[in-house]
């Protein structure tokens, strides 16, 4: 495999593209509505019109307006077709020829899309995620080429440094520098590990990169790899995604075949090969050392950091975990230059972030935005506000780590920085809209249940802490609690943030404290009149304690 | 049992105190204005209950005393049973266990329901102090009640606590 | 070895390379409370008891599996620390069963000794009161789950020590539980070597020889340490 | 004893030749228990004893990791399967009430099996498919929006049957 093994097969696929493109979305969201059944008479309906040199029906990944799936779209017409069935079929071929076909569309020049920049997401909805020769098509490997051939690990790292690319896991860290840590780190052995078990409820961005565009990560991963020092990697992704498993099981038995992936990779001395590994359910598991001892077969508890991966990881070795969402930057990254992606978001947070876009929201789906976009231009223009007339209350972001972030907070820009300013944080890419309807305290209980659920076990503040913060809310929400009661929860949240062992622990009250922070009159409202609390003499006319002061 | 190890220093107390209401003191009805009110036993029944909320009402300083009182203790062992256990309890005790005459003690107004939960004192009301211990040493009381009459905070630490 | 200098709780300390805050500390004569620790096994920082507050770290670290390194300050006491440690342990006590009055280890317990310690004289948590099992099918040990505190001292002698790997933690966050190999009665494990071990190394009454009542549970950890040192430096240091 | 079965039983036979391309490594542990779990619907004792002793690892510890994961269940499932998304999404848009109604009708809690052994009920915590929440999975296959009525009418063809 040279470069001109890559040019041939790009020249050949622009050589036989056809008049006219329909594009299915193959994603999870719309597969779950018959997108299988619509692209396949399509298929018929094209061969029934004679029209198989004219017009070609592609499979593609996530279309991004999942809630109204399944999605067709015809180019150069420029026509999205929503809620499509595959009785539809017929007359979408005839609507090719001119005429407007009788089923809904949607513009594909609305707000929704027009407002979205694609780097992650470019080719997903785009190219066919189940034939390597289609994103080789878009310029596919030859980021990873012109790495290997020109450039040193040290130039790749440094390359890196300067587009001020963040982990897009949740946390943030500059992956420069984590890529430089892994590079220095003594050790004849290296691994690299792309984080795919994405656990937070109400998120499936990676889970769309994945279907989409699944080369996009292993290029980015063997990129990586270089940079690194690395042979060996391996994906950590979730059981629950098996469409996901299968399309990268695909790209990894293409890759290989196509000599992209494998030893002496474009005819250098770089071998790199990938491995699935496939999880079984463990939200614990996103955190890094409970995600490798997943990897080594063990049960999937964390460990304390330091030593971090980056020093004593997989199996002892270095180890460098990236999720699948900062991988997916990489290529485009190195194939349009470090300034370039620099230029792109706010002064601390460069580049874009991919969001799933769910909850009381008229538009749901997967949008991709530059940092620095305000929540408002997201939720009430993209998304469409919340549906039927509701007001917006609160967004969610960063899942049961994160924060509620109210209203009146909206015209916040999505960065690191200003979220995390909100006592939330960016988090994987979960946002969920919610409207005048919801309960907050009752949101509040339902991640705590859930960190509960998902607590190992291993560390006392996060085993036993979640079960009294949990038991705290619940006994609010019955209305059984005082304001005693409430200060035990308050005081609980400040002890599990900072004494628990890992990332879980320490983030499980957040969405508490943010509720708390911003709708504590909701929480006040449901309080009882502590009747024998301090000072407390059964009379339920006495103010409590904490306000007589 | 264990104040009674209090031995002389009850001699000392006698001057000092005057104690207004216990179960050996001739009372019926828990008196008001009390300044200081040693509870022993965990909450298990209404009249436990009621007892409870009266004494607050009527008491300036509450010391949870004994194991039983600060955590439940033995009696709370019925809990791991799950809500509902009282009428297994109760089964068990007046029925299968009995030597003789198997039968619910029932009398309203009488015998007192049990609850559904046995509590420590300070899950339903507000306790100032706390003497653990089962039962809780002589010499740990003295020093509690020794701080208290003496006007100090009481505060008990290390070798003055003890469970069990 | 690189010596490294740095101070605990304003002390300065010199300390060799690779040691742990924790046995630095206990060297200087500076007491950090711990549970899940045990001499001879290596740490696993669960138990949060032992965590210390380093300067210009804004994350608390647990002493036990932190290396000390230059210039480091260190604080092991302050008032957030101790009232972080209370709660930890109000926690253990609301989490499971612990009635001292009735419990074998009363009086030799490392979690009641930890709570006077702390000062802990009433848990403000509601008690969970879980249902839990006795294991008493074992010849001649038995276990209590209701006092397990799940600091895994006894899964880490078994494998490390004796490497018989009989036990092992089940199930996750508060339904974890000890096993005996596929979670079997202890009298029908396979791979039990009936050694004693866990039953030494348990810090509370969840472990212990059958027949003992109420605060009869003494154990005998030196034998542990006495293991270790003969297997791995193999010196073999007999109490005299 | 757990050997016997690797004779009578041909799914052992696959089971042992999947170990085989893992080369028996003990890191491979969770693969195997998948690949185990899809042979014979849920991992019973003897199945577990097997894999340990090919593995030459403690049962112990095989136990501690099946039992680690959501994945795994260590007891037979329904002929049927629904899973309601219990995901952030599908929650604030009534997955509880989807849940709640198909407990009511079944009589069971979510994590169970009706005596007849027809359905299991199960929960997620999120499957990724928040664009079509709620979303309930029944036998494998994702169906979007659900309500309290859809998923009953949908339970109640397997009643039928």
């Amino acid at each position: 495999m040279i470069l001109n093994d890559l040019v041939q097969i790009k020249t050949k696929e622009l050589a036989a593209r056809k008049k006219v493109t329909l594009r299915c979305c193959m994603a999870a969201g719309c597969m779950s509505s018959d997108a299988k059944g619509v692209k396949e008479q399509l298929e018929n309906a094209v061969a029934q019109a004679g029209l198989e040199n004219d017009v070609e029906v592609r499979g593609v990944g996530c279309m991004k307006l999942c809630c109204e799936g399944p999605l067709v779209q015809a180019d150069p017409q420029n026509s999205l077709y929503i809620k499509v069935t595959p009785e539809n079929a017929p007359a979408i071929i005839a609507a090719l020829h001119g005429g407007t076909a009788n089923i809904p569309q949607a513009d594909p020049d609305a707000a929704f899309f027009k407002n979205q920049l694609g780097i992650v997401l470019a080719n997903s909805g785009v190219i066919d995620p189940e034939r390597i020769e289609s994103y080789i098509t878009v310029g596919g490997y030859e980021a990873l080429h012109e790495v290997l051939r020109e450039m040193t690990p040290r130039d790749v790292v440094e390359t890196m440094v300067g587009s001020g690319l963040r982990g897009r896991g949740g946390a943030g860290f500059p992956t420069g520098l984590k890529w430089g840590t892994v590079a220095k780190s003594p050790g004849a052995k290296k691994y690299i590990i792309c984080n795919a078990d994405e656990g937070d409820p109400g998120a499936f961005m990676d889970r769309s990169v994945l279907e989409s565009d699944p080369h996009s990560v292993l290029e980015g991963m063997a990129i990586a790899a270089y940079a690194v020092g690395a042979d060996q990697g391996f994906i950590y992704v979730r059981a629950e995604y098996p469409l996901a498993i299968s399309r990268l099981q695909l790209a990894i038995k293409q890759a290989k075949q196509l000599g992209v992936l494998g030893s002496g990779i474009f005819e250098s001395p770089f071998n790199f090969t990938v491995d699935l590994r496939i999880g079984a359910g463990a939200f614990v598991c996103g955190e890094e050392t409970a995600l490798m001892a997943s990897v080594e077969g063990k049960r999937g508890t964390p460990r304390p950091r330091p030593p971090f991966p980056a020093e004593s990881g997989l199996y002892g070795c270095p180890t460098l975990i990236n999720n699948v969402e900062t991988f997916a930057n990489v290529p485009p990254i190195y194939r349009n230059g470090a300034e370039w992606f620099a230029g792109i978001g706010t002064e601390k947070s460069k580049g874009t972030k991919v969001f799933a876009l769910a909850g009381n929201i008229k538009n749901t789906g997967l949008i991709e935005v530059p940092m620095g976009t305000p929540l408002r231009t997201i939720v009430q223009e993209m998304g469409g506000g919340a549906p039927g007339g509701a007001e917006i209350k609160a967004v969610q972001t960063g899942g049961p780590s994160g924060g509620c972030i109210p209203a009146q907070h909206l015209d916040t820009p999505v960065d690191y920085e200003s979220l995390g300013k909100l006592g939330s944080i960016m988090g994987s890419g979960g946002m969920i809209v919610m409207d005048d309807s919801t309960n907050m305290v009752d949101v509040a209980r339902f991640f705590m249940e859930f960190c509960m659920d998902e607590s190992c076990g291993k560390c006392i503040p996060c085993r036993a802490g979640t079960v009294q913060m949990h038991n705290l809310l619940e006994k609010i929400l019955k209305r059984k609690a005082t304001r005693r009661d409430l200060e035990k929860l308050e005081e609980l949240c400040d002890m599990v943030k900072n004494t628990s062992l890992c990332g879980l622990g320490q983030t499980a009250p957040n969405p508490t404290m943010s509720t708390l922070r911003f709708f504590r009159n909701e929480y006040e409202a449901l309080l009882q009149p502590d009747k024998y609390g301090p000072g407390g003499n059964g009379d339920t006319n006495r103010q409590p304690a904490a306000e007589a002061k | 049992m264990s104040f009674l190890d209090l031995d002389e220093f009850l001699i000392d107390l006698v001057d000092l105190v005057d104690i207004v209401y216990s179960p050996v003191v001739d009372m019926k009805d828990y008196p008001g204005s009390v300044d200081v009110c040693l509870i022993e036993g965990a909450i298990c029944n209404e009249d436990n209950l009621e007892l409870l909320h009266k004494i607050r009402q009527r008491t300036k300083v509450l010391v949870s005393f004994g194991d039983c009182a600060v955590t439940a203790n033995v009696p709370a062992i019925r809990n791991q049973l799950g809500l509902g256990n009282t009428e297994s309890v109760l089964q068990r005790a007046y029925i299968e266990n009995a030597q003789d005459n198997p039968c619910l003690p029932k009398a309203d107004g009488i015998v007192p329901q049990l609850l559904e939960r046995v509590m420590p004192v300070h899950e339903v009301v507000h306790v100032e102090h706390f003497l653990p211990g089962c039962p809780p040493p002589a010499a740990h009381i003295k020093a509690l009640v020794s701080q208290m009459l003496s006007g100090v905070k009481p505060n008990l630490e290390g070798k003055q606590i003890k469970f069990g | 070895m690189a010596a490294k200098t740095l101070t605990i709780d304003g002390k300065s300390i010199t300390a060799e390379e690779g040691a742990t805050v924790l046995q630095v500390a206990e060297e200087a004569g500076i007491k950090i409370p711990t549970l899940c620790h045990l001499e001879g096994i290596y740490d696993v920082g669960a138990c949060r008891l032992c965590l210390v507050e380093v300067v210009g770290v804004p994350k608390l670290l647990p002493a036990c599996a932190t290396k000390v390194a230059e210039g480091m300050e260190i604080n092991t006491d302050s008032e957030r620390l101790r009232k972080y440690r209370r709660m930890t342990l109000e926690l253990l006590f609301a989490e499971r069963n612990h009635v001292c009055a009735v419990c074998v280890s009363n009086g030799h317990c490392e979690l009641q000794t930890m709570a006077y310690s702390l000062g802990m004289d009433h848990v403000r948590y509601e008690y969970l009161f879980p249902k839990w099992g006795v294991d008493t099918t074992q010849r001649l040990f038995g276990m209590d789950h209701n006092r397990c505190i799940l600091c895994t001292r006894c899964v880490r002698v078994c494998w490390h020590i004796e490497g018989a790997g009989t036990k092992n933690v089940s199930g996750r966050g508060t339904k974890s539980h000890i096993i005996t190999d596929l979670n079997m009665p202890w009298g029908e494990s396979v791979s039990c070597t009936q050694c004693g071990k866990c039953v030494q190394a348990c810090p509370t009454g969840a472990l212990f020889h059958k027949g003992s009542t109420a605060g009869e549970m003494e154990r005998d950890r030196g034998k542990l340490e006495f293991l270790v040192t003969a297997r791995e430096k193999h010196q073999w240091v007999v109490a005299v | 004893m757990a050997l016997e079965h690797a004779s009578g039983d041909k799914r052992f036979k696959i089971l042992e030749v999947h170990m085989k391309k893992h080369q028996f490594r003990h890191d491979a542990l969770i693969e195997i228990l998948h690949k185990a779990q899809e042979l014979f619907g849920y991992l019973e004792d003897d199945l577990l004893l097997f894999v340990s002793y090919k593995l030459k690892l403690p049962p112990s510890r095989v136990y501690g990791v099946a039992t680690f994961y959501h994945f795994f269940t260590l007891k037979p499932k329904g002929e049927h399967t629904c899973v309601v998304c219990m995901g952030t999404a599908c929650y604030v848009k009534g997955a509880d009430k989807v849940i709640g109604a198909v407990q009511e009708h079944l009589k069971i809690k979510a994590g169970e099996t009706t005596a007849d052994n027809n359905v299991s009920l199960l929960t997620a915590r999120c499957i990724g498919a928040c664009g079509i929440a709620p979303a309930v999975v029944y036998d494998g296959s994702v169906t979007p929006r659900q309500s309290p009525e859809s998923a009953l009418e949908h339970i109640n063809k397997w009643v039928a049957k």
